[in-house]
């Protein structure tokens, strides 16, 4: 892998990166009825409260970073410190919580999450799509796997309330929603992983299903373009076992594609399980954003914003270093 | 003398994939300063040969103004190709037609295959009638000895090769141009339809006086259609000449390498099992410097991989660069066309 | 002559369309010894491809091998099961491929393709003998043993198309069919490969079936030619006397239209098409084209026959001399 | 032409199905407003919570929708969005990839990235953050308008990668040295050939359109007076209507969802046949 590869993916991150967190700034600007943020700040202080006081040096502080007689240069600069810094200021509707406090929290629950559901749609659904796109393989798969092929177009969290229907409220096998039982604190014993692994199954479950579909559907494309090559033609006149054809030659080269799919397909797989948590209430940034949106939380809409540019943004630049290592043609590439 | 119709005076060009983001860029040289001149008066006819990678095909997409040259001009009957403009322009791509490789690739699987001969007229005789436009269709399907109710109305994949190949010779002799660059016409063509396809070139050059620059990799049919040769190496002329002198007697390694290698269809006439006069071309790079088969030359001189050889003036009818022949006087890049006009 | 190696007998395979059936190859017959080279020569369409694939019974639907035998020393592959189908493919009869471009999986290094080729057959060798086993392999067709620890983009074409050479003789098979092993390749490169070919054939003392469309290629390497047109064998017979009398009319019009460094400016085509394998009229399937076509060429189709010894052919012209 | 068209749908029979799918909810659309009242899908127009009924067929919701109009309506607007975007999205979208791929160079490495970039970015990300501040005066239009914005990358993409893989084909050039330019080889010698991919990736940047518009909306980021289905299931979190078991209320948006979606999944596989050159030749 070439030192240029590496620094060309990382300049694209640092890009997606500056572009993401300019939007957040900028967008706003946009609107119609001047800045909403200090329309909301001046509405906080305006209620008073217990925190009064403090609320008013926080109007104070945003006025001398972003009041509207400074220049938008220097707001911007002051932005783009702030975020550098992770510095997103208080939670606005959970004062005196910072933002930043409250995504921590929230970050492990969505990536947990997010992670085991889309390894195992990936590894189920390439799975079941190089076997569709085998000829060998006998008819009652295709028919079985039709349901999830369909299931492929639907959003997830459509899904979501579908299975809490009838597992959760039904037949009431699980939890119906939240990612623990309420009250128990976080700890490694058997009882609390065990709690936060049936809370998570159904979430989970709505993630894997149709996702299974979705990889399905390309990898069995891939799958028949690969089996067109010579060299699996090849490979079974120089006498080799179906299976090892299966493995070695047509799935271990469909595969590829399929990464630079998972790796296209990152942002709306995230954006897809912030709303499988919203649905399940589960303690993720989709669940803090969602509260954000409904107490014109500005602050924490942002701060959840930035950290799901920065997520897909690191998992796609993962995803793209991992590459090479797959495929010898980038990795030898003109050396 | 005349204005020539086309020439190339010291073309170069390199391709350069610039990389996009995580792609790194590469730099080839494809054609390394040609030069080449084609009269209309009298028609030239002359094969550029070449393996692949030798260039041939870049040179020829420089002739037709499809690539622009890195260095060096393409002129057209005197101007420089990219001073024309507008009706000049209109005027060069009509006189300068081609016939590519690939007799299917050439039609857009879209049409059928009329869109193909109607899409020119229209284009350079908007005035014409539909009822004039199939008369010249007519007309030209017929001089390439096809059959109109067998070929018009029909998609590209249903006619045979032979008969794809033959309706865009008479795609290209319709528009009555000065020249017509066949490139590769006949390699992915069966045997036993060939020579139609040559005999109908021929028949152009001979009855309508067009000038013909064939390229192929496959010296017997340069041989029997042209009557002068360009050998291209690596990008660089490296033989240049009379046909029969050329192929019979070639001077340049390379042409001997290439000329002995060719399987003649003749079981008395086998490779000869001694006559290994090359190394294999096993991967190694060209140097910027030098002759560029020096690598591979079985006579390799220092002088071969310092100073890129020029031109030498064997004899009357031939040069070729190679240090070999550097008694004989070497050839000025505007002198090379008098070795294969008229011969 | 010495037993055959090889004898193919009424070989047909048809691809089946809704329009009816295809016939890509018609009863296709021929004997190969042992060392001996055939050429099948043939244009497009004439059905040389299918019976390459035929031979190694890997026709894939729509098409299938409808009938005929396939003996390879003594074993008919038309009998087997799939899986002792499997095994003979590699070690008793072995393909070396068109496109060597793409015949090898790129990302996989040149030594695994070795080392699957000998493991799908024989499991008794371990890592090192497998290592010098692919090492000489290579060696003997003028590679460098680091072409092993190589992926495939690495090697130039002529580089690649000797790896599959190698690859298909890792097993010492008895019939290796090469299906135009250098259509890629740039004609020094070609007279090269097909010298390693050559040489390798000899050494191991394998029958060898050229295919291809080059004449001046199968002039140049094989002792017996076969000429197919429109999916069947139209003339069986060696070589030099092929090209210096050929029987058919086709072969006859064919050898016509070779350029040579002869003759200038002189231009043979045979006139017509090829044509459809679809619903083919009756008679022999050259007969539109022929100049020779007489009465009975219009009606029945015509068996390959030994009209001379060593030589078949499928034409009445010749009906009188096989009595 | 035309009997040919039919053999055609006759082997392809997804494309069929998903078509009819679309046709008898164009009918639902067309014929629908005479006999169900549109204007009883606005809150209190009917006692809360009720459950199906004669009277009420689908039952009302929490503040007194009924919810059968609520579906109708719904769907029609959520519709509207999807196609509206979708069409911007195409139409930005293909524009953009025939001058990236077409003209290649500076143009195309800028045209490239940025549509890189903007597919990483999460589009509801973005999207949030625009509907967040102007939620208040989100309509339909503005939501159709909002989510266009991000639904011309995918389209650019593949619009890209085809032209680019046409350019170099020899019938570009035949078409050059017949005299075409720039502008007419794209139309008349391109466009054609990619119908088959413009109609799949029509129907891809609808069904994206949708994804976001409804996703946006369930997050309350939506028209909040206006009943679109995403929008519907955002008052069905809200006000809890599955722990509470009213099954009518939020069941029919998600079928209708389901229904639209099922339809666009197999008029688009229908397509992928289509435009699958190895699958048509074969014919």
């Amino acid at each position: 892998m070439s030192l240029q590869y590496v620094v060309r993916r990382v300049l694209l991150f640092l890009l997606i990166i500056w572009v993401g967190t300019s939007l957040i700034f900028f967008l706003p600007k946009l609107a119609p009825n001047r800045d909403p943020v200090a329309q909301r700040l001046g509405m906080l202080a305006a209620t008073g409260g217990v925190n009064s006081d403090e609320i008013d040096a926080m109007v104070e502080a945003y006025r001398a970073k972003f009041g509207l007689d400074l220049p938008v240069w220097r707001q911007y600069l002051n932005y783009m410190g702030d975020m550098l810094r992770f510095d997103f200021n208080y939670s606005l509707a959970m004062y005196p919580a910072t933002v930043i406090e409250i995504i921590g929290r929230a970050v492990p629950w969505s990536v947990g999450l997010l992670a085991v559901s889309t390894f195992f749609a990936f590894l189920l659904g390439s799975l079941l799509g190089g076997l569709l796109g085998w000829p060998r393989t006998p008819r009652i798969v295709h028919y079985i796997s039709t349901p999830f092929l369909m299931m492929s177009s639907v959003p997830y969290y459509l899904l979501g309330l579908i299975v809490m229907y009838i597992f959760a409220f039904k037949l009431k096998w699980l939890p119906l929603g939240g990612g623990s039982q309420y009250g128990t604190m976080p700890s490694l014993s058997w009882t609390f992983i065990i709690d936060v692994v049936q809370h998570a199954i159904l979430p989970a479950l709505s993630m894997v299903i149709a996702g299974i579909g979705f990889w399905a559907l390309s990898m069995r494309g891939m799958m028949v373009t690969t089996l067109g090559e010579d060299y699996v033609m090849l490979a079974e006149a120089r006498g080799l076992s179906p299976r090892r054809i299966f493995f070695r030659y047509a799935m271990r080269n469909a595969i590829l594609p399929q990464t630079t799919g998972l790796a296209l397909s990152a942002g709306t797989i995230l954006s897809g399980s912030l709303l499988v948590e919203v649905i399940f209430r589960y303690p993720g940034m989709g669940s803090v954003l969602y509260r954000a949106i409904t107490s014109f939380d500005f602050f924490m809409i942002y701060g959840v914003v930035f950290f799901v540019v920065l997520t897909v943004g690191l998992a796609t630049l993962m995803l793209d270093l991992i590459y090479p290592f797959l495929d010898p043609r980038i990795r030898y590439s003109r050396q | 003398m005349t204005t020539p119709l086309l020439e190339a005076r010291n073309v170069t060009k390199i391709f350069s994939s610039r990389g996009s983001i995580g792609k790194k860029g590469s730099v080839t040289v494809a054609v390394n300063q040609a030069s080449l001149t084609i009269h209309a008066d009298p028609p030239s006819i002359v094969a550029i040969a070449g393996e692949s990678g030798s260039g041939k095909t870049t040179l020829s997409r420089l002739l037709l103004g499809l690539v622009s040259p890195t260095s060096g001009d393409v002129f057209y009957r005197g101007r420089p190709m990219t001073a024309l403009k507008g009706d000049e322009r209109m005027a060069f791509r009509r006189d300068v037609q081609a016939i590519f490789q690939d007799p299917f690739e050439v039609y857009n699987p879209f049409y059928r295959v009329d869109h193909a001969l109607e899409m020119p007229i229209k284009r350079f005789e908007p005035t014409k009638s539909a009822d004039e436009r199939r008369a010249m269709i007519e007309k030209a399907l017929g001089v390439v000895g096809l059959r109109v109710d067998e070929t018009l109305g029909r998609y590209p994949h249903q006619l045979s090769g032979g008969q794809r190949q033959r309706v865009m010779v008479a795609r290209a002799l319709m528009l009555n141009p000065s020249i017509i660059v066949a490139d590769e016409p006949v390699s992915m063509v069966d045997a036993s339809l060939r020579a139609t396809i040559l005999e109908s070139l021929l028949n152009a050059h001979d009855q309508l006086a067009i000038a013909i620059i064939y390229i192929t990799h496959d010296l017997t049919t340069a041989y029997q259609v042209c009557t002068s040769i360009l050998m291209m190496y690596s990008g660089a002329m490296v033989e240049v000449g009379n046909v029969d002198r050329v192929i019979k007697d070639p001077l340049h390694p390379y042409t001997q390498l290439l000329v002995g290698s060719i399987p003649l269809p003749d079981p008395t006439k086998r490779w000869a099992a001694n006559v290994r006069s090359a190394t294999s071309a096993s991967g190694q790079h060209s140097t910027s410097q030098g002759c560029s088969f020096a690598p591979r030359c079985p006579h390799v001189m220092d002088i071969c991989r310092e100073v890129t050889p020029p031109l030498f003036r064997v004899n009357a009818d031939r040069a070729v660069a190679c240090y070999l022949y550097r008694d004989a006087p070497v050839v000025s890049p505007e002198d090379v066309s008098a070795l294969y006009i008229g011969a | 002559m010495s037993a055959a190696v090889l004898q193919v007998r009424n070989l047909c395979v048809h691809y089946d369309t809704d329009a009816g059936p295809i016939k890509a190859a018609e009863n296709v017959t021929f004997d190969l010894a042992k060392g001996e080279r055939l050429g099948l020569v043939g244009e497009s369409g004439s059905g040389k491809s299918t019976t390459v694939l035929a031979l190694l019974r890997m026709v894939t639907s729509p098409g299938r091998i409808r009938s005929g035998q396939v003996v390879v020393d003594g074993t008919d592959l038309m009998q087997l099961s799939p899986e002792q189908m499997r095994r003979m493919r590699g070690s008793a009869v072995s393909l070396i491929p068109q496109a060597a471009m793409n015949s090898l999986n790129p990302v996989m290094r040149i030594r695994d393709h070795f080392y699957d080729t000998i493991r799908a057959h024989d499991r008794s060798m371990d890592r090192r003998q497998l290592a010098e086993h692919s090492a000489q392999l290579v060696e003997s067709v003028g590679l460098r043993p680091n072409v092993l620890g190589m992926y495939p983009h690495e090697l130039s074409g002529g580089m690649k198309q000797r790896v599959c050479i190698a690859m298909g003789i890792c097993l010492q098979p008895k019939v290796i069919i090469a299906d135009e092993p250098t259509s890629a390749l740039d004609v020094v490169v070609q007279r090269q490969v097909m010298e390693t070919l050559g040489r390798i054939q000899r050494e191991l003392d394998a029958a060898i079936i050229l295919v291809g469309h080059d004449m001046g290629l199968m002039a140049q390497f094989v002792d017996k030619l076969g000429i197919m047109y429109a999916g069947r064998l139209v003339e069986v017979g060696p070589v030099a006397d092929v090209f210096r009398e050929p029987l058919h009319p086709y072969t006859r019009l064919l050898i016509n239209t070779l350029p040579s460094l002869d003759v200038k400016a002189v231009f043979k085509g045979i006139p017509g098409t090829t044509p459809s394998l679809l619903n083919a009229p009756p008679g022999c399937a050259f007969h539109q084209r022929c100049p020779d076509a007489s009465g009975s060429c219009y009606e029945s189709d015509h068996v390959l026959t030994e009209v001379l010894p060593g030589r078949w052919v499928a034409c009445p012209c010749y009906a009188g001399a096989a009595a | 032409m035309s009997s040919q068209f039919w053999s055609y749908i006759r082997r392809n029979p997804l494309l069929l199905v998903g078509v009819s799918l679309f046709v008898l909810l164009f009918l639902f659309w067309a014929i629908g407003p005479t006999f169900i009242d549109v204007t009883k899908a606005r809150p209190i127009s009917a006692m809360a919570d009720l459950a199906p009924s004669a009277e009420y067929p689908l039952g009302t919701d929490s503040v007194g929708r009924q919810l059968l109009p609520n579906l109708l309506a719904g769907s029609l607007y959520t519709f509207e969005i999807g196609l509206a975007a979708g069409t911007i999205g195409l139409l930005v979208g293909t524009i953009l990839g025939f001058v990236a791929g077409y003209f290649g160079g500076t143009v195309d490495s800028i045209i490239s990235t940025a549509a890189d970039v903007a597919l990483t970015i999460p589009a509801l990300a973005v999207l949030v953050v625009i509907a967040a501040v102007i939620k208040e005066g989100l309509n339909v239009r503005s939501m159709a308008l909002i989510v266009a914005m991000l639904a011309w990358m995918r389209p650019a993409r593949t619009i890209r990668a085809q032209v680019l893989s046409m350019r170099e084909r020899p019938y570009v050039e035949i078409a050059r040295l017949s005299g075409m330019n720039d502008f007419q080889i794209i139309v008349q010698e391109l466009l054609p050939n990619l119908l088959p991919y413009l109609a799949a990736s029509y129907v891809g940047a609808v069904a994206a359109a949708l994804l976001a518009a409804i996703g946006l909306e369930a997050m309350g980021l939506g028209p909040q007076n206006d009943p679109t289905l995403g929008m519907t299931i955002f008052w069905c979190n809200y006000y809890g209507a599955l722990l509470r078991g009213m099954w009518w209320w939020w069941a029919p948006p998600i079928a209708a969802i389901l229904y639209v979606f099922m339809g666009l999944f197999a008029i688009s596989s229908g397509l992928d046949e289509l435009s699958n050159p190895r699958l048509r030749r074969a014919r």
